[in-house]
């Protein structure tokens, strides 16, 4: 199958003009995204290709972007709205889970809400407080809501085009720091399934579930694991809601051992998640216990040094699957 | 101008709506029916004068005091009471109740137990309409409570700029719950706010169904004709208490006296003898209503419910 | 110690009166509080004490009225906020998160945020999908605030008048059910720590870790089981951050067995981070997998036979607690 | 009327925001500081003008364009660049940066990264201060994006019913990011929303010190008088791209250009030497300005970082 290389950027904006240019209820809605681009750069172009009609820019105002794509979507539309940031998701909450998430449930099953709200998570940008969050955690919690954060640009683009083609509401979570980093993906159309994991790489000692960036700094850690015969198994969850349970517990299965990895302050996060189903699902199979590695009890500090401690980097991650396998 | 078919459509619909209202009360106390909800006893008028304005494919919103606005577009009275007796034939079968009736297929997009949330959906409505160049609009329902949301100023905001096809229509009732609009707002008149988002303002008696179709109508007109959003205050009165548990402190009887000497329907009653419509005509309209009431209470007490294996099936589409 | 017997409603009442009359920086503030007595009726007669300047009404604008607390917080008074229903929390998640939350730290701990905001939780009143939620899942996954849940009088009153002195910002859940039910309380004027859980029975089976009203509903459950000689532990958490780790940790020492039981939709709930904790600090002292007992994953129905099966039940927690012990 | 030296005041303090923002855009070229912010270039007649109009115990809330706003309150210019540095001697103590620099005890009640967020909060200070019965004023700045928020509406109206000693500061510089006030408004003048809330409308020319000063104090006096809030509209433009990844494609250059011409330092500069006051004066103050500024880099530069240890404790309070 012929590849061509692109970045987590370009695939995202690859998966919107391809979904764009088939189905014309497709739109965008966002804060700077036409002319501007997206303040990642995402959307760059496709103003010029699809018009002020399909790439909306509008004033500061989260919750009416959410609550007039959930609206469209309402009257048929597949409306993919931008959110600049994750940590503005708290703008527009109300309209995410008391209207989109409920609707359909609500009104009996009468309704369908097809509508993709893209926006980017995580620290490392020196953007402090109001910038650098993960709050995918909360809609993990939102019956109704189905939620994915991918870690490359292939799962980016395959993920994103299934997510505008669902037919409920999809909060897509996209990491700062993956926008520039690069993958080869099909040169054809493709797709992937929401709520199926993969395996980015196969070990049989230890099992790391991550998402988003913390798959690709487990892969970093496997790596020099391996240089100590410590074959680690990466998970990558993908889809957070529905999630993959089948493939952690066969991995789980094979290597009796599991951590779970992610961005976002470590106390009450949807990490804990996956130790419970393991936990209920998988007792007997484990050697250890399962060990979580999440971000400090703190809000994103501006100084830098502080700012690369707030998450777990490769290093804390090598550290922790060492202390599971003692 | 209306016919006088047309008018006395009106007439039955508020009346309709009247008894539904007062039928939903007994049903309540009588353990049938139970939660909370919000009569809309008084305001007929509004949600009546307004969707006579639309076509029956244009889109309404609604709001926590739903009732009114969903059978005067159109609702099935006996799914309507379904829906409050839970039952699974009920609009949302029996899982959405009182303050979340939908009907998705005939242009209600439903009502929300969040108040001003419906906004920010009736402009995505708008929006997609424009998309779709359908000619259709959305009449957007609120209460003058709903004003002072985020909610409302974004949603406003956004469909101004973008000249989207909607009809913003306060429901202008005086009181948010207990707190009136005196001390909710600096100003005199709601309708005012308008000026701000650069759309026109207007002021209707909420207590005339003619005085509201018209003011919708021109609206309705506007925003067909790529005029962009309307906000139009509708002055009104609940004659009943905020919710069931209201104990309705904070109004004066005297005040409850004199709206409900304007009552709405008994106004275009008196209109349409004046008219020279027959008194027996409009008796005959009520006896139908009163029908219409009696087989929706008896279609919704024999109706089953939805099992729980059905309603886990409802949270996502395929 | 002599004591009186309250409702939850009058204990909340007496609190707020307490401290209101202590601190002339204690107000209140929130929608219908006054003449009305708010929605639940707990702030009645407070307005006739304590006049319109302490006690104010406001237009339904939720995110003004948390921003409105934590500017007032900031230049030093106390404000306890109303947020009528909970799942109105997503309307103000904004000025509780990004801002009462983390100024504190971003300010570099120059600046103190000391507000209180009490809102009702949870279903069983039929009024729904917008008005039965509980949504203290994601409050307790935010470092910055405290989250507090009493499930009796006694303790509503005693944690909400330390929740009003403390000088962090705190969420404070009230169960709707829980209003009218009754409870000896001292006579005398007591605080309880924020931060500490209780045994509210002891036994030696198996533990429940619990909050709020399924402390009731676990009490209820548990005196079923003795019946059949199962002695359970009932913990009630009563603060869900900071959590009360010791206490949990010591019951599973002893019972070896546990169950978490909770109202919101199971998946992604705080009742993840009980099992974790007891995963990573207990795992030995386990003998069967920590089970979890949350809500159902759908809104709240109306219909009240569904929504009765929307949360756990008596016999459900009955169930549960035998499924552990086989 | 204000005297000379009071002039030359808001002088100085313009120009070292001027030189400020200058150097920390070097200090950004040079990876001193990094991340992103948001410089007030152009715009410094706004804060400094306001600023006068306050006493010193008075209180403001600021924005992502803050480091204005916290120099005319009189912040410590060492302070403020440690903190651009992530430095333990900063404001913040290197936690903050850019976005959200605070001076609670000077009465600056911190900036913030969510647009809009701070209005809310300044009405509750201001809130606070009518409880206090302290005779203090709050001023809160925004930009014209903000005002298009929820928490600009909810929050405003809330001060306008409870009558707060709040001025609303509109910093309108036509653009929100790369979307401008054409697009983003059904209305001329940003000032006009004031009315819908019954609350006076003010626009002033935000690129004179002296026009911002007196209608900021007519503000400041009314708020004090127990008059409420006043939302006051200063037009003005920042000369630089909206933040640090800004291409600027969305204005022209000859915009730009028009714009740099109405300098706002220039004027005040014309202004002083057509009162007669001597250009060495000027010049001298320039200088003490940029010893100032020379004087934070180094002390910035030479400061310690906190540990995560320190970090972790600041979380909450006892
Ligand atoms: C966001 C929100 N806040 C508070 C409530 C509680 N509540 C329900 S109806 C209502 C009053 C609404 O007033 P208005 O918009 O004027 O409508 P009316 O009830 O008068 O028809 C309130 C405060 C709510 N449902 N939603
Ligand atoms: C709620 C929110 N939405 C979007 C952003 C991203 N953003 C940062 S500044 C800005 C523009 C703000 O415009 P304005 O209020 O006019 O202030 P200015 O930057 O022009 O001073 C935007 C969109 C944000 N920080 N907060
Ligand atoms: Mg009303
Ligand atoms: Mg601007």
């Amino acid at each position: 199958m012929p590849t061509k290389t692109v970045t987590y950027a370009e695939a995202i904006r690859e998966a919107l003009r391809e979904e764009m240019r088939k189905d014309p209820g497709v739109f965008l809605i966002g804060e700077d995204i036409g002319l501007y681009g997206g303040a990642f750069g995402v959307t760059q172009g496709l103003l010029e290709e699809f018009g002020e009609e399909r790439v909306i820019d509008t004033p500061i105002s989260e919750s009416a972007i959410a609550g007039a794509a959930i609206g469209a979507a309402l009257v048929g539309m597949r409306p993919v709205a931008e959110i600049m940031f994750c940590d503005f998701l708290t703008l527009c909450a109300d309209q995410i889970v008391n209207q989109g998430a409920k609707m359909r449930f609500m009104f009996g099953g009468k309704a369908k809400v097809p509508f993709v709200l893209r926006t980017p998570m995580g620290s490392g940008t020196g953007a402090a407080g109001h910038h650098s969050g993960s709050l995918e955690s909360w809609f993990t919690h939102i019956p109704g809501l189905k939620v994915v954060a991918p870690a490359t640009p292939r799962d980016a683009k395959g993920l994103l085009k299934s997510a505008i083609q669902d037919n409920n509401p999809v909060l897509f979570f996209e990491h700062k720091l993956l926008y520039r980093t690069k993958d080869a993906i099909p040169e054809e159309e493709y797709y992937l399934p929401l709520g199926k994991g993969e395996i980015k790489r196969e070990g049989r000692d230890i099992t790391i579930i991550a998402y988003s960036i913390m798959v690709m700094r487990s892969l970093e850690a496997a790596k020099i694991l391996a240089q100590e015969s410590i074959e680690v198994e990466v998970i990558d969850l993908r889809s957070l809601r529905p999630l993959d349970e089948e493939l952690m517990l066969q991995s789980v299965k094979k290597t009796n051992r599991a951590v779970v990895v992610y961005e976002p302050p470590q106390f009450g996060a949807f990490g804990a998640e996956m130790v419970s189903l393991l936990m209920e699902k998988a007792f007997d199979d484990l050697d250890a216990p399962v060990l979580r590695l999440g971000g400090e009890e703190m809000p994103p500090p501006y100084n830098p040094n502080l700012e690369r401690r707030l998450v777990p980097q490769v290093e804390d991650i090598v550290n922790i699957v060492k202390q599971v396998l003692q | 101008m209306l016919t006088q078919e047309e008018k006395l459509r009106m007439f039955y619909s508020m009346y309709l709506i009247r008894r539904f209202e007062e039928s939903a009360e007994e049903l309540y106390m009588a353990g049938k029916i139970w939660g909370t909800f919000h009569l809309y006893i008084g305001e007929e008028a509004v949600a009546v004068g307004a969707c006579s304005a639309l076509h029956p494919d244009d889109y309404i919103t609604s709001t926590h005091r739903g009732h009114g606005h969903c059978l005067a577009k159109g609702a099935d009275v006996k799914r309507m009471m379904a829906e409050l007796m839970g039952k699974r034939t009920g609009y949302c079968l029996g899982l959405g109740g009182s303050m979340h009736i939908a009907d998705v297929e005939k242009g209600n997009l439903g009502a929300t137990g969040i108040v001003g949330s419906g906004i920010p959906i009736a402009v995505g409505a708008a929006l997609g309409c424009k998309m779709q160049k359908n000619g259709k609009v959305v009449l957007c329902f609120f209460g003058d409570g709903a004003m002072n949301t985020g909610a409302f100023h974004e949603a406003v905001n956004l469909a101004a700029v973008l000249k989207l096809p909607v009809i913003f229509l306060c429901e202008n009732n005086f009181y948010a719950m207990s707190f009136s609009v005196k001390k909710a707002f600096g100003i005199q008149d709601i309708a005012e706010r308008a000026a701000g988002y650069g759309m026109p303002g207007v002021i209707v008696d909420g207590m005339d169904v003619l005085a509201v179709y018209e003011g919708v109508s021109e609206a309705v007109r506007r925003a067909r004709n790529n005029g962009g959003p309307t906000l139009i205050e509708a002055k009104t009165y609940r004659f009943k208490g905020h919710s069931k548990s209201d104990k309705n402190v904070y109004r004066t009887k005297e005040e409850i006296k004199m709206w409900m000497e304007r009552c709405p329907i008994k106004r275009l009653e008196n209109h349409l003898l004046q008219e020279g419509i027959e008194a027996k005509v409009l008796d005959a309209l009520k006896e139908k209503a009163e029908q219409e009431i009696q087989e929706a209470v008896r279609f919704g007490m024999e109706s089953e419910e939805l099992t729980l294996e059905e309603a886990r099936r409802l949270v996502y589409a395929d």
